[in-house]
Order: C-alpha cells, then structure tokens, then sequence
C-alpha cells in the first residue's frame, strides 16, 4: 500500500466545504478588491470529498504510536496519563469558543480560572507572583531571561554572561543566546552534581543568572542546591529553574524554598497537557518579588468587591513593585494558551495539593523500581547508570558497555523495543553519558509495565549475545523502518511537488 | 483521591524490597532538610471527575462566548466555523498523546501531516519553505525578527503602524535581547504610509514588518511595500491572515521574504486566544535558517516512502546556543487542524469563501457606516474586517456602546482605543461565514439604538450603563 | 449542495461509459412510470454544515436538559455522570463506524468487548449466561416474556404492579402477538402484595414479572417472589436497576431466571430515552433460548485466542422464522459505554456508590418528606428513589407545584399520576451520585415554598402559574 | 502479544472511580437495607486505574476495521460516510442530557426535532403518518405486524398468514413468528422479482399482509409493483415495505406512492447512523391514513399557537380515526432512540430532498460501475450476476464457477479480501443464489475505492488460478485468523472465567 499525500488523493472538482449563500447584493468583486492586490490562480490545495478526508486522516494517525496505546518512558518528557476529562471541560463552549478579546466583565469565569491557576502553581514553586502567557517551556526560558535583564538593567547593571550546566536541555543555551547573553558551561561533579569548584570559579559579576534543573537531566537532586544558590546570590546573578523536571517534587520540595528566583513550568509535562505530537504546550513562570515588577503584561488583578471578587486584565498604571509595573511587555498575543491552562488547572483540582504529592512520590518510586529491575544482574554490565545509586523520577543509564561487549548500539536497543511494541527512551541525552538512555517512567505505569519494559530490554540483550544483527537492524514490526534521515537533510524535500 | 496512579498496598511493598528501601521516603533522602516542603501544598483536596466538571462548567458560564451572543469579534482570532471532523480528529488519541516524532518509525501520521500541513502553507504563501508551525502570530513575527537578525546582523527594525499591536509589542520585547532598534512608520488613509516607509529603510535595516490586511482590516499594496526594501538589505516580513489568501495577492508574488501569522482562522477554536498556531514561509534562502520543525520526505531500508524531522542541525537540542531559535515543542496539533481546515475548504472553497467574505465586509461596512453617529475610520478596500469610527465621548463611550450592544446580544468588534496609541472612537468589525446579512441588519439596529443611546445620555448625564 | 459525495463530472463519464448508459435516469428505467416521483421531493433545500449545527443548537437550547437544572428525575432513566472517557471510546472510529463482527477476523476488538461485557453483566446479577445487549429496559421484559413463551408455551403472564408502566404496557403490546393473558398483581405497602402474588400463579403460568427496585424505589423481597413460584412452570422474570446491584442481592443469588433491565444508569447518557441499551441474562438452561447477539472465545488456525459471534443458529438470519427472537442490530456502542462504565467504578466502586446512594436517598427521603404538605408513599428499604405524596389536588396540583420547583432550577421528580392507574398526587424523587446533600437540602425550601403556594392558591383561587 | 480481556488486568485495590464523599449524617446501613436483601460478596468487577482502563479499550479498538478507515461494501448494510457533525450536534447537552420524563413543556425543542423528522420522514416514504418509537428494523418490523393485527381485528377479521418472499431479510421471517402469524414463502420469478402467480396462488382472505423489500436483497426493483399492490389489496391485506433498500430510491420512488401501507426505515442504513459494531439503530414506520389509528403512542401532537408552534405527546383521548387513537400500546420504554433522530434529522438538513435524490442516484450509480467492472471478462466467468443485468444500490454476484473452476469459495474470496484492506461483501445471502456475494458500495465512495476494489477481486482470481490454497488460507494479515466457529458453538465460553 503505497504512501500517498492528502495531495495526492482527490479529484479536480471535488469538494468537503458547501459554502454558504450569497445572502447580500452582489457587487463587482474587482471593483471591491483592484486586480493589483488580487490572487490570480487559486492555491492548490487538496480537492477532496469529505469521507476521502475522514479517511485518509483516520488511516495515517494509525502510522503514529501514542501514549493511550503503550508506554512512552521519554526521559524529560514526562509521559504521564492525558485525563480525557480535561478534553471535555477544554471544549466547553464558554472556554473553548471564548474570544480572547472580548471585555474582562463578559470573560470573568476565564480570569477566574487563570487567576486561581496562577495561585496553584505558586504554591507548587513557592513563589508568589506567576505570568502564564508564555507558550511552552523555551518561550518561559526566555520570559525568564528578559525579565532577569530587566531587573539587572533596572539596577544600572550590565551583565553579559549566563550560566548553564553541560547537563542542560538545548533549549537552555539557546535561549541565552537569542536573550543577547553568552553562554558559559559549568560542570558536573562526580556525583551528577553541579561542581562547586567550577560554579565559583564562574560565577562573577558579569553573570546574569544560572539556569538549572533540579532533580537535573540526570534524575539527580543536587545536594548542593542551597550552596549553588548562596553562590549565585553572592554575585548579584538571578538563578533559573528549568522546570521540565517538576514532576519529581511536587509537594515535596519547592523552587523557592531551594532559592530560585524564576520557575517555568512545562503544563505539558507536569501538568498533563496531551503532547499532540509537539505541542500545544504552555510553559508560565513564577518569580519572586523582586523580578515581579519585570512580568510580562497584562496581569490578571482580582478585586474583591460586596458582590464577590472581580477579575480584571492590566497592563498599565500598576502601583510600583506590583507584578508587571515595569513590565518587560509582550512575549505573544492575547493572555498565552488558555486551553492549556483549563486542563491544567482541572487536573490541579482533581489531585489536590495531596495527589499532587503522590504523583512525585509515585513518579520516583516507578523510576527507582525501574531502574532497580535495570541494575539486577545481567542488565547492569551492559547498561550500568551513569551517575549516582538512585535517581529522582528519572534516570540516565550509558550503553557504552552494551555497544561494546554485544556490537549493539542504544539506537539499536531503542529501535529493537519498538518491535516489543513500546516507545524507546530519551537516546544519546545528556551528552555527559555515553551513549545515554533516559528512562522516565512517570507515575502513572503500573508495575506489571514497568516489569514488562525491563523483560524487553532483558530479552533484547540476550537476543544481542547470540545475534546483534537482529538489533542492529530493527526495528521489522513498525510501519516503516529504518528511514534515511541524512538524505532527507541533504536534498531536502520539504513539501509535495504539485502539478500545476 | 486517586491521582492516576495504579500502586496498590501489594505493588508498593514489592517495590520497595525491589529498590531496596523501606519506604518512598528514603528515596527523597537526597533532597536536604532545608529545602523540603514539611506541610505538604496549601492547595484544596483533590474532587472526583464529576465535581471538577461541575466547577469548570460554572466557570464556562461566567464567560459570553461567540455560542452565546453574535459577535463581530475579530482583530486576530476570528469566530469561523470549525468542522465537526476536525475536532474528531485532533481528539484522536493517535494524534492528541504522542510527543514530538523523534522515532520516525512509529510516528509516520504525525510526520506526514506536518508534510502535508508544510505543503498547503506553502501553496497558500507562495513562498517555498514552511516549518511545521510555531506558537502563534505575534510571536511568529518576532521570530522572524531574530531570523532577519541572525541572517544579516543589522541593527533597525521598520515595523508598520498597520501591524498588530500585539505582534509590534511582542518584536519590541524580543529585540531588547539581542539589541535591535526598533523604528515605527505610521499609517495614511489607513493603510502604512509609503513615503514614510521608503525614508525609513536604510543600510541598518535588518528588516521591515506589514501587516495584510492590516490591523484597522485594510489591505495593504504589499508588492509596493516589498519593492520599497529591495535595495536595502531588510528582510520583508509580512503577517497575513491567512483565511484572505484565497483572493489576496499570496506573498511569495508580491516579493515578500517571509511570511507568518496566526493560524487560529484556519480549523483552531478561539480558546481565549490559544492554543492555536502560527505559521512561518520563507524563500529557499531562508531554509536553513528556519525556527521550529520541518519534516522532510525520504525512504526507509526497505526503499518504502517515509517522512522525518529534518534539517535538524538548526535546532536547539543539536546545535544548542547556535541554534536558530531556542523552540521546542511547538504547536503541531493545532497544525493538524489547519491542515484539514485547508483540505476541507480545498482549492476552489478557499477561493469561495474569501469573495463571500469580501461581499458580506462590504455590505456590512455600508451598513454599518450608514447608522447615525457612525463613519468609516478609513475607505481602503477590506476582505473581512473593517474600522469604523464612533461619533462618541472617547473610548469609554465606545464601550458603553459595546456595553448596550453586547446586552442585545450582539457584540459589535473590538473598541481600538484599548490599544496605546490606538483611534480612541475606532471600533474595528470582524466578519466570518457565519455572520449573516440578517445579523447584520440586526447589529446595524442595534448599534443605531446604542450609539443613540449614549449621545443622548451624554448630552444629559454621565452615567455608565448597567 | 454536497451529499458526502465524490463523483465529479469526469467520474460520471467514465462511469456512465463503463456501464453502457447515457445518463444516471437510465439506470432507473426499471422502475414503472407509475411510481416515480417527478416533482422531487418536497423537503428544504440542504444546508451548509455551520447552518445544520446552527439550527440543531436552537432546537437544543429549547429544551431544560440536566446541565440546565438540578434535576431529581428518575423513573428508569438516571443522571449519572458520565465519565469523559466513555465519550472519548465511544466516539473513536473503531467502535463508532463497524458493523456487526460478521467478519470476526477484522473485529476482534468489537467481539472482545462484547465478551467482557457479558461477563461483567454476569458478574452483576449472578447469573451464568447475558446477550451482548437488547435495545433498553422495556423491550427486554417483553423479550423475556417471548423466551417464556417458546420455553414453555404456557398461557398467562403474573406481572406486579411495581413493574415500570412502560415495561408493563410494552409486554401486554407484545403479548398480543403470541395471544398471552397478562394478570396484574397490585402492590401492598409499596411492595408486591405476597399473597395476591402467589394466588395469581398458577399451571398455566408462563412468566412471572417484577422489578427491583419496584416501580416506587420499593426493594423487593426478591427471593420469596421467585419462591412462590417455585412448583410452577413459570419463569421468573426481575427488571433490575444495575446500579443498585452493587449492594442488592443479586438475581442469581434469589431464584430469579431471567434478570434484565435497562442499562443507561452504566456510563450511557440520557439522550431523552434512547439510545442505550437492555441487559438480559438468564441461567445456564436458557442458553440456546437467549435473543440477540452472543459473543463466544476460541482459537484462530494458529492457536491464537480470539472471539466470534456464537450460537448464532438461534438467529433469525439463520433460524429465520423459527428464531428465538427477530432482533439484528441490537445496541453494541452502548453496551460498550456499559462495560466500560463498569470497569471505571470497578469492584469497590459499584459498592461504595451504593452505599453512598442508600445514604443520600435515606437523608433526601427523611428531609423531603419533612416538608410540610409532603410525606412518603411507602416506608419499605429503597436504594436510590423514593415516592412522597404531596397534599395537593391532583396530577394537576403536583404539576403546577413540579412548575414552580423547574422554575426556581430544581426538577423535583416524576410526577406519579402521569400514568394510568399511578398515584394521583404521588411524587417519584430520584438520587443519582450528582445530587448533594445541599441540593437537596434547597430542593426542601423550593419544595416547600411550591407546595405551600399551590395550597393557598388552590384555596384562593384556580389559577395556573405561568 | 497475549489477547487479555479487562478482567485480566488490573491488580486489587485499583481504581478509576473516586466516589464523591459522604456528605450527609451516616446512618447504619443494615438499617437502611437489611442483610436479607443485601448483596453480600461485591461483583467482580475489574480493578484497573484510569489509565489501563483508557489504553486498554484504545488498543482492542484497533483490532477493528472501520469505516473512517476503509471501504465496507457490506451488501444490505448501507454502509455510507458518517458525519461527524451528527456526533457533535448528539452531543449537545440540550439533547444529549435532556431527560425522556422532562415535561413537553421543558423539551419543546426535541419536540419539535422529532415532529420534523416525522414530516420529513413521511415525505420520502410518501405515507403521511410517522412513529419513530421502533427501536431498529427489525423493531419496526414487528411494530408493523402488530398494527397489521391490529387492523384486522378491528375490522373483525382473525387473519393467520402473512407472505414474504424467499428472497426477504432473515428478520421477516422471524417477526412474522413473533406477531403470532404463520409464514408462506413467496418465489422468485426468473427475473429476480416476484412470482406474481405463485402471489396470486398464495394470497387469500387468510393472510394479513405482504413484506416485501422493493428493491429487493437482489438489488432489482419489482417492475410489476403496481400489479403485487392491487393482488395483496384485493384480498384485503396490508403491503408491508421494509426499508432496508430505500437507500437505493430516495427521491426517485416512494413506497406510499408504489401501493405500501406501511414502511419501515433504518435510520442507521439510508439515514447515515453510525452502527456502532452492532447498534444503536433506529427503525421508526410511517403508515398510511388507515392503519394510522393503530400506530404506538404516544404521539406528538403540534398546536399552533400564536407565539408558533406547541409540541405535546399525547396517548389518551386521541379523536377517532387520528394516529395512535386506537394504539397497539407501546413497543419500548420512552420515545424512541432521541440521539438517532438527532443525527438523522440532521443528515436530511444537509442534504435537503435534492440531496437525497443526489444520494440515492448516485448510489445506483456506483453499484453499477462496481458491477460493471466485475462483469468484465475474466471476471464474469467466475462472479456472474445473479438476476438481471443491470442493479439498483447493491448487486448479488454467483461464486458458484469460481469455486467450481478455480476452487475457492466465495468464503475464500471474502477472507482474501480482508488481506486486501476491504470489507468483504455480504456473503450466503440471499440464499436463492448459490454462493452469494452482495454488494453494495454506497454513494459515497470514490471512483478510486470501487476500481480498487475490483482490481482485487480480479487479483484475488488470478491468483487462485496460480494457487487455490492462498485464498483457501486466507486471511493473513488480520490481527487474527480464521476462527473455529464450531468450537466455539459446541462448547460456548462466553465469558471469563475469574477466580474466586
């Protein structure tokens, strides 16, 4: 059955959409729209009868695996249950038919909801003060950085430098670069830590801030964190928290209480948002008060009035030191994306601060039962973990032995478990880890998954001592395999070429 | 309270014997005393499914959304009708669940999609590259900024007066990051002023910013536009609206660079202003400078055709602080949409439904603009927005003739004195395919009775409406 | 206008040219001059999807549907919540769009289903052997009266008069057919009256006939009603509320033979009746005798477990007129929405939602019943609906105090002598797990406050609210 | 992969469900329902969180072959596109949580939706007088009979037999028996239609009504209609129309206008109901003025007023001669299958009568390009026709040459084709023709899908001419293979067997 395009299907004159009548006095369209702005021929796009449309869609999203069929273990990801609830309340015609423009007196259950999501996510970062516009965890990272320049810049200071630990998802140095900051790498210590030594010989008063994950890319909390941030302070630096590991310390421990300055969250990881094959994602931030007044606008104001609170949205004439009164200004249109934080805020209300807890509990309880099964005999002179004894809701395993001692390499391993009808882990992340695998179970797997994971990868590694061929060239299950990724990057065909 | 969680009291005893612990709080025992939480979150007790609806169903009803009243709505998210099918299909788990397709095996739906979704942008435009779609309009338009930026390092922005507030202001905070002065142009007779525009490109221009139509819903003569930077080194950067596009003059034809802007029109909800997407074409010069996904064609070991992400090396988990842009998880669900939407309307329903639009905007904006106390703020040609202007005491007026309108029912457009800087009396008129002529002889009534309302009540008090 | 079709002028043409025609009216000249329509038919023009969904939206929003009020209406149709993920499985294609599993191969999924289903319906009501469903609550009484018939070709149904009206009236339609007497049996104190009970079976008893809960929310004595027609030819028929079975005895637990119901109370929605589904189950000796669809394991040609329809020659497309029952498309989706809702409470679930009914209904009772003008119909146990009696005149007066109740938001429950031979003034008042304490609480005042009014009022005057 | 059941997953103590809390005084519950009546072991009822409830469904579904999918030709079926504008119109709260004892007063919108279904209904069957309470065909079937009784008995006539052709739906038959009637089988004339002088034999004043499918399960439409209605008449038995086939002349032919007194509709054929694997349908009749009185109650009744239209159900008091004045009683509990005249009221809203017309034509059209293509040579001499040469909406095909000359049956044909990617035709049916193969494509295929289809059918035959036993074994590729029915008869396991 050959793959074919929406493109490809169809026929000239074949349609899905009945438009609507003309129901006004027609008038001569070129004298409404000059030739000289005019489209001359139409765009080619699909012709199509509705049923084709259906169908061709329907078909292709079987070529996709997904989380409701099978465990998704993509370390940083967090790949945890999509409630079908917050699908439903997202619909909602008062929600999901809300123009983001009308007037905050006809939008108030909306600034409600954002102003009580606001409040919730504070809590969990314990910092006051939360800005949800930003549109996923890189948009927050460089909400974070404009507004630490802001704080910086406001205090006369000029400061060059930002800091990440090699360690660091891509998205943070990236950010540092389109923020106008310079990029400095600091180390990692042999415990997975951030090291000390190398922190302090960096930190110094061009420094902007130190952005951080914490438990970090490697499932590792750093012990130190109340040193790093002491470090950090010392030099006037604002530190950042990468919160694409949240879900480990939910309830357990908190950004602000370890010194953080400015969180952002991934809702779409800790906050269960369905990844929709990337994104929609929403990453807000939280800060402290002092990087408050730097928030991007408008802000959600509540005023509690005789008739109950009143919901407003504010950009200007906001009293000094409030959130926003000197506000680094927009990052996107409208309020950020509110879908998102309708399922976020309902999955906030379906746990509580209570099942919130034991999300993190169990997300590091699955991690720690998995890598357990991982490290018994048999499985650990291949795969042995890359730093540390235990991990957070995460951990890094190296297949440099595997790749050694059996000839397969952690592509191959990834690409083998395809077959036995599971998503392979985060490969060759984080650099610092030979031929990493990172495993992230999240809490809501059940044993008999996590079992059935490890009994693939046991399997897989026998499989490799008698025949590494087989993983080499998985995976033969998948609807298509291997693809030829450095063609596709050298000759780049980018669209589907079109008769005209 | 469950929290989707399935450790049973059995489960968790053989874990922990598993792990090696005696309980899940031995495994915290990294994190130090100083930094852990003792009272556990100040955070309400969690609610079973049926009392979380219950809640967010109440919320919903404090809001007026375009199902309860007829809205005129637009400036940037607009009230079309979005097909059945497509709410199926972005709810199918197939498509909603899995992450970013970084195994190409087993996420050939959504690679073929962001292909197809590619295709259909491109044919929009006319310009030969697309991502597979960014966070939404205004960003996408700084995001052009910070490719202009990377590409020729120059050190001025000339932005539009005619493009959105919010995508202006969003360049602005941006380009504080990488030190970019930004300079504006302001409009004539609505649409961007030509003599002002020409005289503010120069050497320096790293790129200039439009809007199609514009924000007061004018179009543009964007190949005159596009012509004026031909000989400076500026990126033309166009924001489009791309539900005109069926009619207007596509981009890549009028000698713009890069194209973007928001996709809610094409098969998005409104959801208060997201999630949707915003898309981003570009000239082949452009290609490897691109933010976002791209996914690209190829074959397996089998010779069998396949899609993968590709041209990953602009990327930020490959290239790090030298990538294009820092974006990640973008919006391809809400690409998907957009894709079906284009399908849907198909090569001849793109064309109909822009002249439908093009005839309704007409024969509203004469209708309207033929209430008492009601003008056009501007006489350009329109596609399906227009600006009128409110023969009242300001923008406070305007909104207490928004105020009495809204209580009838129907919601007039968007008052452009909410905006610094913006015709304090504008109130800028948005039409779909589901706005009727029969709604709007209807808002004519009603907006003849409001704006009546309010001079007489401003003649003889200064009370506010309820 | 489209009619989902795809045949575009080129497709025809060809068509026409393969077949041999000259125009589609060819291939309609076997059809006499006589009876075919010329005028077309005289129905509107069709209408662009927006305008479809527009006009469905008004006629929806004439009615007073759960979401709109707090409402206390039971009387075989429940509202429960439906959780979201019924909706989401119910909606995917692959349920939504097959046909019947005659292709078992290619609907292992929908076969699998039904097998899970039948043993969750088994689990409930103790007996050994359940259909994959019938079409709702009524029909299956009357099926099981047809089951009775061919069983044991007997002359005379005992039906109690604490039978749904609908269940009863639905049988006696049916019971014509095959020229059965149908003998109603009154209740006494709310319940089956035992003595007219055991007078009425008799040798040439085919089926006796109760429900449980009764009609009146009453719990039956189920075991000594299936007792006392223990040295009869009869087979005992009990319609059950599957809701309560999680804490009443279970049919197979009480002599009953044939335990069916209507589903809808599991996890499917109100839909003003229909659709949902109908649960029959019977003991192992009605097997070969049960209506509809069975679904049964067994291997494929390599030994792999898989399902198919079974016991398929009781069917009417084999059996035809010697069929045990005439009924093909019977109720899959809805029964999936069943087993589903079943696996979502779970083994707790199903008990503590009993217990939590028992204790709400007690406390509404107990509450309501306190109301001045207001008292109970009975004081047997009940489950999860009770019957008050209001001190008003007539249907007419517990309508006009119904009125008074819906206009202040609260649907007090279904009004008794609405049916022929029903209590006058009697009120059936339902609990589902979405009715709080506080709810009912403020239905006490609104109750009140309506019943105080309607008896000044009848004593003032005759006058109807409006 | 092991194929486990719900039942089998899950571990004790797991849940999906959260039960609201206890919110009023607690009293002892032996006291509310004494042990007696009590349950005393819970049901076993799985134990599974939320999310192996979700991937658990999700995955089985996919062990099914849809419609959104493929091409599903199932003969007698109507398996035509459905719109997902009828799942979202459903599902408006309005209707989907409207409850069925709501006052009419509070429900005038359904009220209304089903007197308008009811007119137009009643136009495309050309009888005046609708009742949608029949829950499916074969519910309307019997509805039909027992009016037919009814009638009868009104008129003081005791009528025993009633006629149906050889060539009727497996349900005639059996209704037939449920009403109380004794079946004579009618034949078929060498044309396909009916043996007008074994009707003229077999009516007399003991039989109360002809069923007939017009066209019929041949896919022939009885040219001598006019004459079977004045032969069945003339005795004074009714003319029963079972609506299966109506797909086939909407707009073109009316059953009212041919001579039927009674007509039932699958609203899930003709009417684009989703079937759900097996239901829901809707099978509502439309009579005419004379057996009108006897028809279901209640009825709607629409006043009007001077603020419009009133709707009301009424089943009492009715005037003489009017619908359901002299009812049967009721058929089922409420009014009928709501959620399907929703979606089917809809569909006729879209298309409008012209659309109909454009349907039924159109799948005439289709049936006989596909028979067109399959009687091509090489084709024919295998797959003959049945009866006639051309078709109306569905056309049986003879597998009795292929399994003769090239050894496979028309099982064989039908299983290969699932490794094909179709649905196969309806297969044994009608039993009047040996080998059966029934095809009806529907109006809204493409072009592309029916050459596709018979580009299989001729490569299912060429390969059978190569090697039998490829068919023979078929299928392949299915998530199962071909099953033992028999076993599964003999000793049936129709459910799981569970530990104490």
């Amino acid at each position: 059955d050959r793959v074919v395009t929406i493109f490809e299907k169809g026929a000239p004159g074949r349609r899905a959409f009945t438009c609507p009548e003309l129901d006004v006095p027609q008038v001569d369209p070129q004298q409404l729209l000059p030739a000289g702005l005019r489209r001359m021929a139409p765009p080619r796009l699909p012709e199509v009868s509705e049923p084709e449309l259906v169908r061709h869609y329907v078909r292709i999203s079987r070529r996709n695996f997904d989380l409701d069929s099978g465990f998704y273990p993509l370390g940083s990801c967090t790949m945890k249950h999509n409630p079908r609830l917050h699908e439903r309340v997202a619909g909602l015609p008062g929600h999901a038919r809300l123009h983001p423009l009308q007037h905050p007196s006809r939008s108030q259950g909306a600034l409600e909801l954002m102003y009580n999501l606001e409040r919730a996510l504070g809590e969990v970062a314990g910092l006051p003060h939360v800005c949800l516009q930003p549109s996923a965890g890189s948009h927050g990272e460089l909400a974070g950085l404009l507004v630490t320049r802001a704080y910086h810049e406001d205090r006369g200071e000029v400061r060059t430098k930002v800091l990440t630990p090699d360690t660091a998802h891509g998205t943070n140095p990236a950010t540092v670069t389109m923020a106008g900051y310079t990029v400095v790498k600091v180390g990692t210590n042999a415990d997975g830590g951030v090291d000390l030594d190398d922190l302090r010989a960096k930190a110094d008063g061009d420094v902007a801030c130190l952005m951080l994950t914490n438990p970090n890319t490697l499932g590792i909390f750093d012990p130190n964190i109340e040193e790093i941030s002491r470090i950090v302070h010392e030099v006037g630096a604002t530190l950042y928290y990468d919160g694409a590991n949240l879900n480990a310390v939910m309830g357990v421990s908190r950004p602000g209480d370890m010194g953080f300055d400015i969180v952002h969250y991934n809702l779409h990881k800790s906050f269960t948002q369905p990844h929709g094959g990337g994104g929609p994602g929403s990453g807000p931030i939280a800060v402290s008060d002092r990087i408050a007044p730097y928030l991007p606008t408008p802000v959600i104001r509540r005023t509690d009035s005789a008739d109950g609170p009143v919901f407003d949205l504010v950009a200007e004439g906001l009293p000094e030191g409030a959130p926003g009164a000197k506000s680094i200004g927009r990052l996107r249109g409208f309020q950020g994306n509110y879908g998102c934080f309708v399922r976020s805020y309902s999955y906030i209300c379906s746990l509580g601060g209570e099942g919130l807890k034991e999300a993190s509990q169990t997300a590091v309880l699955n991690a720690n039962y998995l890598l357990a099964r991982l490290q018994a005999e048999g499985v650990r002179e291949y795969l042995p973990l890359g730093f540390g004894e235990r991990c957070m809701h995460e951990f890094v395993l190296s297949g440099a032995p595997m790749k050694k001692e059996l000839g397969i390499k952690t592509l191959d391993l990834a690409k083998r478990l395809l077959d036995h009808g599971f998503h392979p882990p985060t490969v060759y992340f984080p650099l610092l880890v030979d031929e990493a695998l990172m495993i992230e179970p999240t809490e809501t797997e059940t044993k008999e998954t996590l079992d059935a994971f490890a009994d693939a990868v046991v399997a897989i590694l026998r499989e490799a001592q008698e025949d590494p061929s087989i993983a080499q060239n998985a995976p033969y299950t998948t609807p298509v395999r291997r693809l030829d990724e450095a063609a596709a990057a050298k000759q780049p065909v980018i669209r589907q070429p079109l008769p005209a | 309270m469950s929290s989707y969680i399935s450790t049973t009291p059995d489960d968790l005893r053989e874990m922990l014997a598993a792990i090696g612990v005696g309980s899940i709080d031995e495994l915290f025992a990294g994190i130090p005393e100083g930094v852990r939480l003792d009272g556990g979150l100040d955070l309400p007790a969690g609610l079973p499914e049926q009392d979380v609806y219950a809640h967010l169903l109440e919320l919903a009803r404090k809001n007026v959304s375009a199902e309860d009243e007829v809205t005129f709505l637009g400036a940037g998210m607009y009230d079309h009708y979005v097909p059945a099918l497509i709410d199926m299909l972005m709810s199918r788990s197939e498509f909603l669940t899995p992450y970013t397709p970084y195994q190409p095996e087993i996420s050939q739906g959504g690679l073929q999609v962001m292909f197809e979704y590619q295709t259909a942008m491109t044919e929009l435009t006319g310009l030969p590259v697309s991502n597979a779609s960014v966070y939404e309009g205004p960003s996408a338009v700084a995001a052009a900024g910070y490719l202009a930026k990377l590409a020729n390092g120059k050190g001025r922005f000339v932005v539009s007066a005619g493009l959105h507030p919010h995508s202006a202001q969003t360049l602005r905070t941006l380009a504080v990051g990488y030190g970019i002065e930004v300079v504006d142009v302001p409009l004539k007779d609505g649409v961007t002023d030509p003599q002002a525009w020409a005289a503010a490109i120069d050497e320096d221009t790293s790129a200039v910013f439009f809007q199609n139509p514009n924000f007061l819903g004018a179009v543009e003569d964007a190949k005159a536009l596009a012509d004026a930077a031909k000989n400076s080194p500026a990126v033309v950067v166009g924001q489009y609206d791309p539900i005109t596009l069926g009619i207007l003059a596509p981009p890549g034809e009028c000698g713009v660079d890069v194209a973007v802007g928001e996709g809610q029109a094409l098969g998005n909800r409104l959801d208060f202003g997201g999630p949707s997407f915003g898309f981003f074409c570009a000239t082949e010069a452009y290609l490897r400078r691109m933010p976002g996904r791209i996914a690209g064609e190829t074959k397996d070991v089998d010779g069998r055709r396949g899609f993968v992400l590709t041209l990953q090396t602009r990327e930020q988990h490959i290239r790090r602080e030298k990538a294009t842009s820092n974006i990640c998880t973008s919006q391809a669900l809400n690409a998907l949409g957009g894709v079906v939407y284009l399908s849907w309307l198909g090569r001849q329903g793109i064309v109909e439904l822009g002249e439908l639009l093009l005839q309704r905007t007409h024969y509203a904006r004469t209708t309207l603009a033929a209430v008492d106390g009601v003008s056009t703020l501007h006489d350009q040609p329109v596609v399906r927005e227009f600006a009128l202007d409110l023969d009242v005491d300001g923008l406070a007026g305007v909104e207490r003739v928004v105020s009495r309108c809204c209580a009838a029912g129907y919601n007039p457009g968007y008052p452009l004195g909410r905006d610094e800087g913006g015709h304090p009396t504008g109130l800028l008129v948005a039409l779909t395919e589901q706005r009727t002529r029969e709604q709007v002889d209807r808002l004519a009534e009603v907006l003849a009775e409001a704006v009546a309302a309010e001079r007489a009540t401003a003649t003889t008090s200064t009370e506010v409406p309820a």
